[in-house]
């Protein structure tokens, strides 16, 4: 019986970031899908950079933008005590930025989808925009929000270079599933390592079938 | 300090982590203490001590890491030492011949490919390195070469069967017992010079009793039997 | 229905097009916007609704500014105070008929309004329709769902977005009444857009002309319909006439109504609802008058009215000649063959009968 | 144009649908495709273009069995040489409108036939747009596109999928006359979907009318229309007759042109491109048929011709009432008001003078 | 001056992996996009697995599969005399597999985009099913591609951890900058690293700032 610990921990960061990701990643993406601004490639660009560079590189940029010494960090500290790096919410933080993408992206498609007719119509209801987002533009934007979460759910669950080096493979505080896998490898463990990744592999290939047939029968009540 | 987590939070390149496993279980039965692992590469491990990881102990897989800690202040002068050496293997799982010679294989052998660890990052492949030129192997075998991140996954590439051969470490065999069959030839201490493994003490650990007696521990006899049976030899 | 001021100045450039409009409108009852395709209407339309941010100028509606740009006031839609349906009805997909309409209702409430849900689903025949997802309804029930859902936000104006287009005449004629009660349903002035000059007849008191951007004329429908041509800008409908006409007598057993226009009598099937004294608006296509020089023997014609013959226009190019017909103090306009004009002698001045086969109400599409 | 005989013998189940057609067509011209909606006009003509790959049964073309599931026998729709209008054009978006028919023209000259792109550009007027990217285009202009990228498809057989439904008026006159001329164009018999009556009998000689999924009738349209009431079955448009006329005579002078029907002449504005001798489909508004008891003086009408009152339809709950009139060999339908009708005192036999203002060609829309 | 071979390397990967995937990614998107099958959520949740799991994991287990005395990896030998892991056409397998979810969803979406409308249109024009994939779909579907193989592209050029475990890192052949970044940073060479990091950024940023402009001017055109 593997530890599981890590496992626990990596369904407990992967929810958080699902969750900051959604709440970052709604206006931003709302931002996106409707703004004319000459910015937006430049934006777009910059939420599609985590998925180019190598996630131990990103790692380490992290961990130097999180040292104590470094003004975000020290902010941190300052803030709350204890320092970003090595800590549960650093891990947060990383992986935050490193899943971006995979939040924004598949949430800009859907508002696109969504488009500025259903947002207007609100708005002639004496619908403020926050209530037409709310109550418009999200519910019509279901099937992508879905997929915007798993995606997103799913790759943090994944991820692992940026994970180690900013959270630093602490036991039940930064060791999550992929670096448990990683670390059972390194050290000729297979067999947990075999236990380990058929149990995410089951777990992830179950969700997304899930998903991926929700999403069909959604797909057939809309047509 | 920020370690919440028990008393003793230890840094370990990851090549040694199944023996400090053991040594954890012992020392915390002993003393009543509580250690915490945290392993990685050396290299991984030294970048975050520099930005602030709450380490107490690094316990490297090379002199060198540690050595520059104690240089830029982060680590407690004095208190480097080698808390073990590591055995350098070359191993053949194919292998049926009873007594197998690694030099004779590495020169006459018919394979494909041998798997070394990264000799930049990794003390056990800088040693096969030397190994090769001592042997003067270096430049006929170059095309065969392939590179493992570390010594984990030389082993690994060695133990799936895309390399027939690579340079391991003896503590892998050890633990690996099952796959350790085959030809395995412990390279004479004379090729290379001595994978020397050194720990240090952070200067965040300096007042940290805990710390003081884990690094006194190692250094005890019933440490040093735990390492000789995982394949090291003393410092 | 009181008369609520509209008072436009604004100006808005698009890379091929720019609207321009400096105008005041008392609207009352139902006004329409009326113009050929790519004139503004829309344009004109959405801005007054706060949804053309980059429109320029002023806008009042009213006591209330809605756009002051020198001033530095731009009202955002949701505060306007406007119901706006569009031509494609914009029910929101992912809620059920009811749930259109509550979310009308509901912000309307807030706002300190009293929608009246019930009384809205009655007069928009929707309570069958009450569960349906608002993508399974069909082109004439959703634009009635959008109805009364505009109804049910308690606006203090409401535009109109062409919302008969687009549907087959069965489905035009079933929502035409649901128009034409929505001044009184909602209780605000509505603006209408539309491209065809007989839903306007059917439906307007008072007509806005639009143009490449610009408001050629505004004025009640009859003035405007005599001062200008407006058959060539309503596309592809032909000449015809717009008369407005008293009820003076309804007979039950005939199922004919006479009304007076002019100082004349008419006679015509009696419309649903109908009261003795009410004005109503006629079309007359000019194709459906023709021009007797005797008073005919008996026929089956009810319309045979002595008219004197006005303005003859005829050209060698077309097969058809328009001769215009003053029936008592009433201009109406008779589309006959050339050959049956050369062959009448027909003269300006000349006095003759107009058998009008077809007079019907305006808007009652056959 | 020679027959073609189109063999239909399939089913289609839907979840709450079912086709069902087994007939024979002998396929001449342009036959229609008649019905109310949802009564599965397109889904047949989709299951013959071989797009509906669940269709069940056999269907032959001529000579060539398209599909035969007994046989395992299914030919793709590329390989049927059917080609397909649908109603929403589908032009490809990524070219112009020469890449689009180029597209059609060059694989049908892979397959052997020649199209001529110039004279499908000059037949259906879309020199001017050439360049055009689909989307740029007009409703009316796409359709007409779409018709000539069909036509250089050189296909044995040509589906129409409501090509006029949503074009306003003028948009569906503009078209009508290059829908006339398409078998002429193409070469291939036409099979048209409408729910439109004056659309049908504008251009069909034959009729398939449809109901629930299944065929009603099919035949010459003058046949199935005297012999169903297809009133009812087109959506909105009120009792009509349809006559077949024979042009006699073409006056230059004053435009009109004299047409000989069951026996009694007719004159209409001269039809452009009508020849003498040529067979013209009249259309008649019900409406549009005054009755007089005595032949009338001098007057705008052209056509008033002696008729012999038969079938009188009338109830007290409507205004109006029905009158068949028997016009030399033909049958024409008079809508006239109750009171006119007890006031004529009408009866079955009498002889009396059929006034007809209107009488157009079918599908001169106005 | 750092050492191109790196970069060049990578270049080369990410060019090689994004032709292979596009070759088997639109038959694949198209099947996804329109069967009917019960078994396509199914495939669907296998081709997003890679996002799930840890590179290294992937690598380990293909490591595994291509063993020259696994099925895979003995063929391999047996058809080219060398064997697949270490070898330039083994790291472009792995890349393949891991970045197949980049090609695959968005090439998906924009198939689905562009519906059966066009797709029948053609075959009443006498297009064969391929004649209209080629001449109507994929001109249709040209944002979408884009964006298919710049994701794939740029992922490729991020991935590492495969990469590392599958390639043997051997300079020249298997040696591609992300391995580069990482040795640098663990041998605590860190201006080299951020040499070569700074570099893959600006370069990514170019590319998808350019990739996202032409994006949106697209999207003008066609409204
Ligand atoms: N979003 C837009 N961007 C640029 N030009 C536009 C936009 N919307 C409309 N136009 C242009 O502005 C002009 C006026 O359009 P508008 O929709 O107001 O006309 P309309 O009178 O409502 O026409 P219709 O009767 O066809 O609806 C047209 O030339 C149109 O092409
Ligand atoms: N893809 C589909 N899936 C399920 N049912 C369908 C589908 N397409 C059409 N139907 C149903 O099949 C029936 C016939 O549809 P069809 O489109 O053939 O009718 P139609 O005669 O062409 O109608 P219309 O005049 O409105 O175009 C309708 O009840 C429709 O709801
Ligand atoms: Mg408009
Ligand atoms: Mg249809």
């Amino acid at each position: 019986m593997p530890d599981l610990g890590p496992v626990l921990l990596s369904l407990h960061l992967a929810a958080v970031t699902t969750g900051i990701l959604l709440v970052i990643g709604v206006p931003l993406a709302y931002w996106l899908a409707t703004t004319q601004a000459r910015l937006k490639p430049v934006v777009e660009a910059v939420t599609a950079l985590p998925l180019v560079l190598p996630p131990t590189v990103i790692g380490f940029y992290l961990l130097i933008l999180m040292n104590p010494s470094a003004p975000l960090g020290a902010a941190w500290v300052s803030l709350t005590g204890g320092t970003l790096s090595f800590s549960f919410s650093g891990l947060v933080f990383a992986s935050a930025i490193y899943s971006l993408p995979f939040m924004v992206q598949p949430l800009q498609s859907a508002f696109e989808a969504v488009g500025r007719g259903p947002m207007e119509a609100a708005a002639t209801l004496r619908a403020s925009r926050l209530d037409a987002v709310w109550n418009v533009l999200l519910p019509q934007s279901a099937r992508g929000i879905l997929t915007a979460c798993v995606l997103t759910f799913a790759h943090t669950i994944g991820e692992f270079g940026v994970v180690l080096m900013v959270g630093g493979n602490i036991p039940e505080r930064t060791r999550v599933i992929s670096i448990a896998i990683y670390e059972h490898v390194e050290s000729v463990e297979y067999a947990e390592a075999h236990i380990l990744s058929a149990g995410l592999l089951v777990f992830s290939f179950v969700t997304l079938v899930g998903v991926y047939a929700l999403n069909r029968s959604y797909r057939l009540r809309v047509s | 300090g920020q370690a919440h987590q028990g008393d003793v939070m230890v840094a370990v390149a990851t090549n040694f982590l199944d023996t400090a496993k053991v040594l954890e279980a012992e020392f915390e039965a002993e003393t009543a203490l509580e250690v915490t692992l945290s392993s990685g590469s050396t290299g991984q491990l030294y970048s975050q001590i520099e930005n602030g990881a709450p380490f107490d102990i690094f316990l490297a897989a090379d002199t060198d890491r540690p050595r520059r800690l104690v240089d830029a202040g982060n680590g407690l002068e004095g208190t480097q030492f080698t808390y073990a050496t590591g055995r350098l293997v070359l191993w053949m799982p194919a292998s049926q011949t009873p007594d197998f010679d690694g030099a004779d294989e590495l020169r006459d052998g018919s394979y494909r490919a041998l798997a070394l660890a990264n000799p930049a990052l990794a003390p056990y492949g800088a040693a096969a390195e030397e190994t090769l030129v001592s042997l003067d192997l270096a430049d006929s075998l170059s095309d065969r070469i392939v590179y493992g991140q570390n010594i984990g996954q030389a082993y690994a590439l060695v133990a799936s069967g895309n390399a027939e051969m690579g340079f391991v470490a003896a503590s892998q065999l050890v633990k690996g017992a099952a796959d350790g069959q085959g030809g395995v030839w412990e390279v004479p201490g004379d090729l290379h010079a001595p994978i020397r493994q050194d720990v240090v003490l952070m200067q965040r650990a300096a007042g940290n009793e805990a710390a003081l007696q884990f690094i006194a521990f190692l250094r005890s006899d019933k440490a040093l039997s735990i390492m000789r049976d995982h394949g090291y030899e003393e410092g | 229905m009181s008369a609520d001021r509209l008072s436009l100045d604004i100006a808005l450039a698009r890379e091929t097009f720019g609207l321009k409009v400096r105008e005041d409108l008392a609207l009352e009852g139902v006004t329409a916007v009326f113009g050929p395709s790519g004139s503004g209407k829309t344009t004109l339309l959405r801005a007054i609704a706060g949804l053309e941010t980059a429109s320029e100028g002023r806008i009042s509606f009213g006591e209330t500014v809605w756009q002051d740009r020198a001033a530095g006031v731009y009202v955002a839609a949701h505060r306007r105070a406007v119901a706006y349906v569009f031509q494609d009805a914009r029910l929101f997909s992912h809620l059920d008929v009811q749930g259109n309409l509550d979310f009308a209702a509901k912000r309307a409430r807030k706002a300190g309004r009293s929608p009246d849900v019930d009384a809205a689903i009655a007069a928009f025949g929707i309570d069958g329709l009450l569960e349906r997802r608002a993508v399974s309804l069909s082109g004439g029930e959703s634009r009635r769902v959008a109805l009364a859902r505009a109804v049910l936000s308690c606006p203090d104006l409401m535009l109109l977005d062409e919302p008969l287009t687009g549907l087959d005449r069965a489905a035009r004629r079933d929502i035409l009444p649901f128009l034409k009660s929505l001044p009184e349903h909602s209780g605000c002035p509505v603006l209408y857009v539309s491209h065809d000059l007989e839903e306007v007849a059917a439906l307007a008191s008072a007509i806005v002309v639009m143009e490449a951007g610009r408001v050629l004329a505004n004025g009640p429908v009859g003035e405007i319909g005599r001062s200008l041509d407006l058959g060539p800008l309503s596309e592809g409908a032909g000449p015809a006439s717009l008369i407005e006409a008293t009820v003076t007598r309804i007979d039950t057993d005939s199922g004919l109504m006479a009304l007076e226009a002019g100082g004349e009598t008419l006679l015509l099937p009696t419309a649903p609802g109908a009261r003795e004294a009410e004005k109503l608006r006629l079309f007359i296509d000019a194709r459906d008058v023709a021009i007797a020089v005797e008073r005919p023997g008996p026929m089956s014609i009810r319309n045979v009215l002595p008219a004197r013959v006005g303005r003859i226009v005829s050209s060698d190019a077309a097969a058809d000649a328009l001769v215009d017909l003053t029936i008592g103090s009433e201009l109406i306009r008779a589309q006959i063959t050339r050959h049956a004009l050369s062959e009448l002698k027909l003269e300006t001045g000349q006095q003759v009968f107009a058998l009008m086969k077809s007079v019907r109400l305006a808007g009652d599409f056959r």
